[in-house]
């Protein structure tokens, strides 16, 4: 018998394995709702699958009566809509920042510090600000997350760039690039990935943002869905939905780490 | 041409390198070995301009060397030396890119399809005419040492540092690039400044060996003093006995084997 | 089981709910609750839809609410529960609040702010009825309330519906109107302690120790007391503002300090008329699940009489205990 | 003149250029507060420095009326106990489960999938199924905090672990060493610095999670009292505190760094 | 004590090792030469158990070799052979820790104070003995490997696996360390098989030089055939004219210089 260091499961055990624990939780769900709907049928807390089934699919397969939206793929189009616009920005923002403060010595002294503390803020608490500048619209939905996301990309895209072998820099001086060049050419490409990894990592966040921002003020969303049905505790909405926007965001996070392997084959290949 | 007048650099209170007075002529091929850390890195640097002496001066063509890296001084290291992220093909026109003043360092059009056929004469020339697409992490060592090398010569540089090119290459590998440094320091007539642990290699290629040393050793302070120049050899000139006498210096092995 | 003695009520900040606080903390609800031989945990929650959801799924004995969160929350959810004490009704803490114009009306077309499914929305609801437009009207934008002052300082929010304090937060600022509050309809926005009809069936000596101590707040509270403007500022300070602000509070607060008005509020025909009223809100909004057919499909149970389905009886108000109370035989 | 990309700033020049955004701010809102103060001086968006300055001092400096105690550092040590001990409690699993499925294959086959769901999930969308679960004392809170980013820091050790050399683990199964013996004495150490450093990447979501903890369930902390004051946009109390919510993440994250710099001289310092 | 019986190793399609058959007895110290990537590693790999053969037989005493590491079989790697998070004396004393079969690996009391005299009993001799409170970051390369051989030595294995250990070391390093590893190979007796880059290594620190090289090979497919034994050479009896095939087998650099 070899050490528990040295054991490999092999490819069908290790997807095997990798089951148990989602099968187990789903059963350990599918008994305690058993229970508490037999001690209640109207409970609402755990509904059963057959409940949220139907909760889904009246919300995604059948028009709502009062505004004849199908208010699932409604909620989950606006929803996508702005984390996505609002991580865009943050990522440009992020990037433009990080690249400017990472490669110029100067403007890193300056931002640095103020990058640390703007990461730092809690943005949630300062909400009120945020509406007066940015109004009650999409915008400050966006906004939102886009102010939350941005420092915590700029401070990873500004690691990474000074991470970047000075000799390349070096390099490409004696070829003759100047600032700018060396920027745009050797520095620039090279973040990408690096930029793609970032918002991978702040994915998380953007959610959170998102539904704390259609919490505010809103008629739609995956978040906006969730806060209105919580007030009469339909769970049975409540976690087909959740689990919807987790099955979102780990898409997305495939979607983006196989970007990053097609446009960046060079990428995490070692120092050369 | 290059000219160092009483040279010192320190790092704070260590004294890295003191007293260098030294002159080198257009086409020199200068080989430089001595211990690690004692400084021919820096040597490299003062002349690159990325580091600035302490005291003294260093002169090209009677005026200071400039004090940032520009396209007289091409430059190959041991690692990093080439762009991970362009392929053979673009490496090699990035060069030519840099060295019109564009705002991007993107070429297009006409500037593109000329610089696209030198970068391939010369890809062609140094042996990597198969690999244009490749990508550095593709490539071997030696194979990224010679786009390395191409890249640096497609900016004409008039000095060529190398510091420590081939310390991570095969021998076999090795001895094909003595060749083409060699050859490409010829038809380009080059001044070359090149760093080596290996002393066999500095005698094989210079035109002159440095060798770098402490010229003076306080146990009690090993900071206290810096390396100079101990040797300065027009290799060809040197026999045996002075291989030999450097080679003790340096504590290389002696154990050659039996022949 | 019968023999238990330890219970739990759960409220949240509001100004007819603040007393409750005042109890526990100054031991009135320990003092009643000794002299019944039980032990009551009195638990501030500040999210109120979190304090009814807890209530709901059992964390809870009892918990404050309205009237309409009871029928669509724990009644719609399958727990039976009683209104054991009537303590107020908002007579003027709900309003609907313009930016620029005066009238109702002119709510036409716009874009109006409030926690949706709230009694916000059912008093817009009542408001836009009163002058002859319906929802369709308006758009109903869902915002929280923490965030709806705020909200409301921005240029682009030009309607907003809301309850105090936040009303009197908006209404301070510069160009804005109320042009419709709840003491139009008055009685009609409940504020209660709900409990557990079951636990209270099984332990009347909750709810007797419940009332009391309310009830001997009340009196600590009340016009001409000594303690009136200690045990106000307590609670004043307790929601985060002054005894002027919560004084305003009060005033648009119709409290029940006295146990017969109570009483004579609960017997009252207009409760039974009421809670019709807001079922059918309730229903046309989709509040009361997908099982109710009809606006009748849970059962209120008033003494005045059964609103909707009486076999399936889910909400229950009782005037017991508040009589108790009012007979001094607590 | 030397590029841009050359110029490297002062010691001197460094300090004054890191302060200079920071005044600029800081001119930008005195400058806004005072137009808006000027227009309508009840206005309470954006307070005065005296304002804020009169708020906390009556929080911090006197003993309020109602309870006796001092508002301000009441709320401040509630809320630093929360999280630190939310923190305490995630870093602690963070790094068990991290170090498991890290070292053990088999555990890593059965357990990844299962940690990539869980740090997918919105913990602010399922908060009431954890006050259930959880109850809504003090409890509760922490376990927010310690929901929210435990997957984080377990995924970072995870991925951190089997970054270690796996020529170590050889070499100390070479010299005898067992399964366990390996996973102590080899890779919990260095583990422990590659910990602090998740623990600072996570101290800004932790924040949040308090927030959001305490403005449902609580009756003291920095967030409650947020919560509580925000309903009459008492803008002199919330900027004071989220500014303190600021500084107090600051200090923690330097501490931590401090200490992983302190415990641990061999961190970072390149493959040995 | 040590035998292959017509061992070879694939990587999915890939061939690196074929149809090496070959017997080792107790104490001989066996270098093996060859070209990167031949396979010298795996087959290193094979002998620690870390990889298992997909054809053939390992045997020690006879007995197939335990398929992971033990202690039986030392390695010192070129990197990565000690650990980081541990001063120089407990990097030793580790060793030590991890030979009692405890629970944490951890020493306390008496055990510990023995292993401590043990440990820096050898770290003097290793001539560590000035550096028992430094942390492996703050060692020279040479330094390192030399804990790393101590670290080896103290759990008594029978065979020790060298992996390039003194590549990265400068030349005069590198001398010393050829000293050290001869003394321990004698002075406790171990087998010992030693990867090197450098054919005059092998051959002045080897009694049996393996040089790995394909003995066919398909320029269609490269990965077709893999590498075997090509010559096997009791160390001291071969001349200067193998050392020379051998050398244009590998493509060394030719060019010594006139001496
Ligand atoms: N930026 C710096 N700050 C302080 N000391 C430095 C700095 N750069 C180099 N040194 C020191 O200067 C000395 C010379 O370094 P240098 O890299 O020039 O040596 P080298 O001869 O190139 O060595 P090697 O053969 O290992 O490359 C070393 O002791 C090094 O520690
Ligand atoms: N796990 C693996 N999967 C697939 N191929 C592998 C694996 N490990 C090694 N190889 C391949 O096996 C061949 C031999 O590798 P090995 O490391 O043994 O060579 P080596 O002789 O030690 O080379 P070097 O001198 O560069 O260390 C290489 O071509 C390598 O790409
Ligand atoms: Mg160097
Ligand atoms: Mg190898």
């Amino acid at each position: 018998m070899k050490r528990l260091l040295n054991l490999q499961p092999s490819r069908f055990s290790r997807v095997l394995l990798g089951l148990l624990p989602l099968a187990l939780i789903l059963l350990v769900y599918l008994v305690a709702s058993d229970l508490r709907l037999a001690a209640n049928p109207d409970d609402k807390l755990l509904p059963s699958l057959a409940q949220m089934g139907d909760a889904i699919s009246r919300m995604a397969l059948e028009p709502n009566r009062r505004t004849g939206e199908y208010i699932f793929w409604v909620d989950t189009f606006s929803s996508l809509q702005r984390l996505l616009l609002g991580v865009l920005i943050a990522a440009s923002l992020g990037l433009v920042i990080g690249l400017l403060t990472g490669s110029l010595p100067l403007f890193g002294a300056g931002f640095s510090p103020l990058l640390t503390i703007l990461s730092l803020i809690p943005p949630l608490a300062l909400l009120p600000v945020l509406f007066i500048v940015f109004g009650l619209g999409e915008l400050s939905k966006v906004a939102l997350i886009a102010i939350g996301i941005t420092p915590f990309i700029a401070r990873d895209i500004q690691r990474r760039a000074q991470e970047i072998p000075v000799e390349q820099l070096i390099k490409a001086q004696t070829l003759g690039a100047n600032t700018l060049q060396v920027m745009i050419r050797v520095l620039l490409p090279q973040l990408m990935p690096r930029l793609l990894d970032a918002v991978r990592l702040s994915l998380g966040a953007g959610w959170l943002f998102l539904i704390a921002a259609e919490a505010i003020a809103s008629t739609d969303g995956l978040g906006y869905r969730i806060f209105l049905v919580r007030r009469y505790m339909a769970m049975d909405v409540i976690i087909p939905y959740v689990a919807w926007i987790t099955l979102l965001a780990f898409v997305l996070d495939q979607l983006l780490a196989w970007f990053s392997r097609r446009l960046y084959p060079w990428h995490g290949k070692g120092g050369v | 041409m290059l000219e160092a007048r009483n040279l010192w650099k320190r790092y704070g209170d260590k004294v890295v390198l003191e007293r260098i007075s030294v002159s080198v002529q257009e086409g020199e091929f200068v080989t430089l070995v001595g211990t690690s850390g004692c400084g021919k890195s820096t040597f490299l640097k003062l002349l690159l301009g990325t580091e600035t002496a302490s005291e003294g001066q260093l002169l090209l063509d009677g005026q200071p060397v400039r004090d940032e890296p520009d396209s007289d001084r091409g430059i190959v290291f041991q690692q990093y030396s080439v762009f991970p992220h362009m392929t053979v093909l673009d490496n090699v026109m990035a060069a030519r890119a840099f060295a019109r003043r564009g705002l991007t360092g993107y070429l297009f059009g006409q500037a593109r399809r000329e610089a696209q056929g030198a970068a391939m004469e010369l890809l062609h020339k140094v042996g990597l005419g198969h690999a244009l697409k490749l990508y550095p992490h593709q490539l071997s060592g030696g194979m990224r040492q010679r786009l390395a090398i191409a890249q640096a010569l497609l900016a004409k540089p008039r000095i060529l540092l190398l510091d420590e090119p081939f310390g991570a290459l095969d021998p076999g590998i090795r001895a094909d690039m003595h060749q083409l440094v060699l050859e490409l320091w010829q038809s380009h007539q080059l001044t070359v400044f090149m760093v080596t642990h290996d002393l066999k290699e500095g005698f094989y290629l210079g035109t002159r060996l440095w060798v770098f040393d402490k010229l003076r050793h306080d146990p009690q302070a090993p900071d206290a003093y810096g390396a100079g120049i101990t040797y300065d050899l027009p290799v060809g000139k040197s026999d045996r006995q002075t291989l030999q006498a450097i080679q003790a210096d340096l504590k290389e092995p002696q154990h050659d084997i039996q022949n | 089981d019968s023999q238990r003695t330890d219970f739990s009520i759960c409220w949240s900040i509001y100004v007819g709910w603040m007393p409750w606080g005042y109890a526990a903390d100054q031991g009135i609800v320990k003092k009643w609750a000794d002299k019944y031989g039980i032990n009551i945990d009195v638990v501030q929650i500040n999210d109120y839809i979190e304090s009814i959801n807890q209530y709901t799924v059992g964390q809870f004995d009892g918990c404050t609410m309205t009237n309409m969160d009871a029928l669509t929350i724990p009644a719609a959810g399958g727990v039976d529960s009683t209104a054991l004490i009537v303590g107020d009704f908002s007579n003027g803490n709900d309003g609907v609040v313009l930016k620029g114009k005066r009238n109702l009306r002119d709510i036409r077309g716009q874009r109006v702010n409030l926690v949706e499914l709230s009694v916000s929305h059912y008093l817009l609801a009542r408001a836009l009825e009163s002058v002859g437009m319906s929802e369709r009207d308006v758009r109903v934008v869902n915002t929280s309330d923490a965030d709806l002052v705020a909200v409301a300082a921005t240029r682009s929010v030009t309607a907003v519906t809301t309850w105090n304090p936040l009303l009197s937060e908006i209404l301070a600022m510069p160009n804005t109107h109320l042009v419709f509050d709840s003491s139009k309809i008055p009685g009609e926005i409940i504020d209660l302690l709900v409990v557990n009809s079951a636990t209270l069936k099984a332990h009347p000596e909750l709810g007797k120790a419940l009332t009391g101590a309310w009830y001997e707040t009340m009196s600590r509270m009340q016009d001409g007391a000594s303690t009136a403007s200690a045990s106000r500022s307590y609670m004043a300070e307790a929601s985060g503002t002054d005894l002027a602000g919560y004084e305003q509070q009060l005033a648009s607060t119709e409290m029940f300090y006295d146990p017969a008005a109570a009483v004579a509020f609960t017997r009252s025909a207009q409760l039974p008329a009421t809670m019709q009223k807001v079922a059918a809100f309730s229903f046309e909004h989709g509040l009361l699940g997908d099982g109710a057919a009809d606006a009748g499909f849970i059962g209120v149970e008033t003494p005045a009489g059964v609103v909707g389905n009486p076999s399936n009886i889910r909400l229950r108000f009782t005037a017991d205990f508040m009589q108790m109370a009012a007979d001094g035989s607590l």
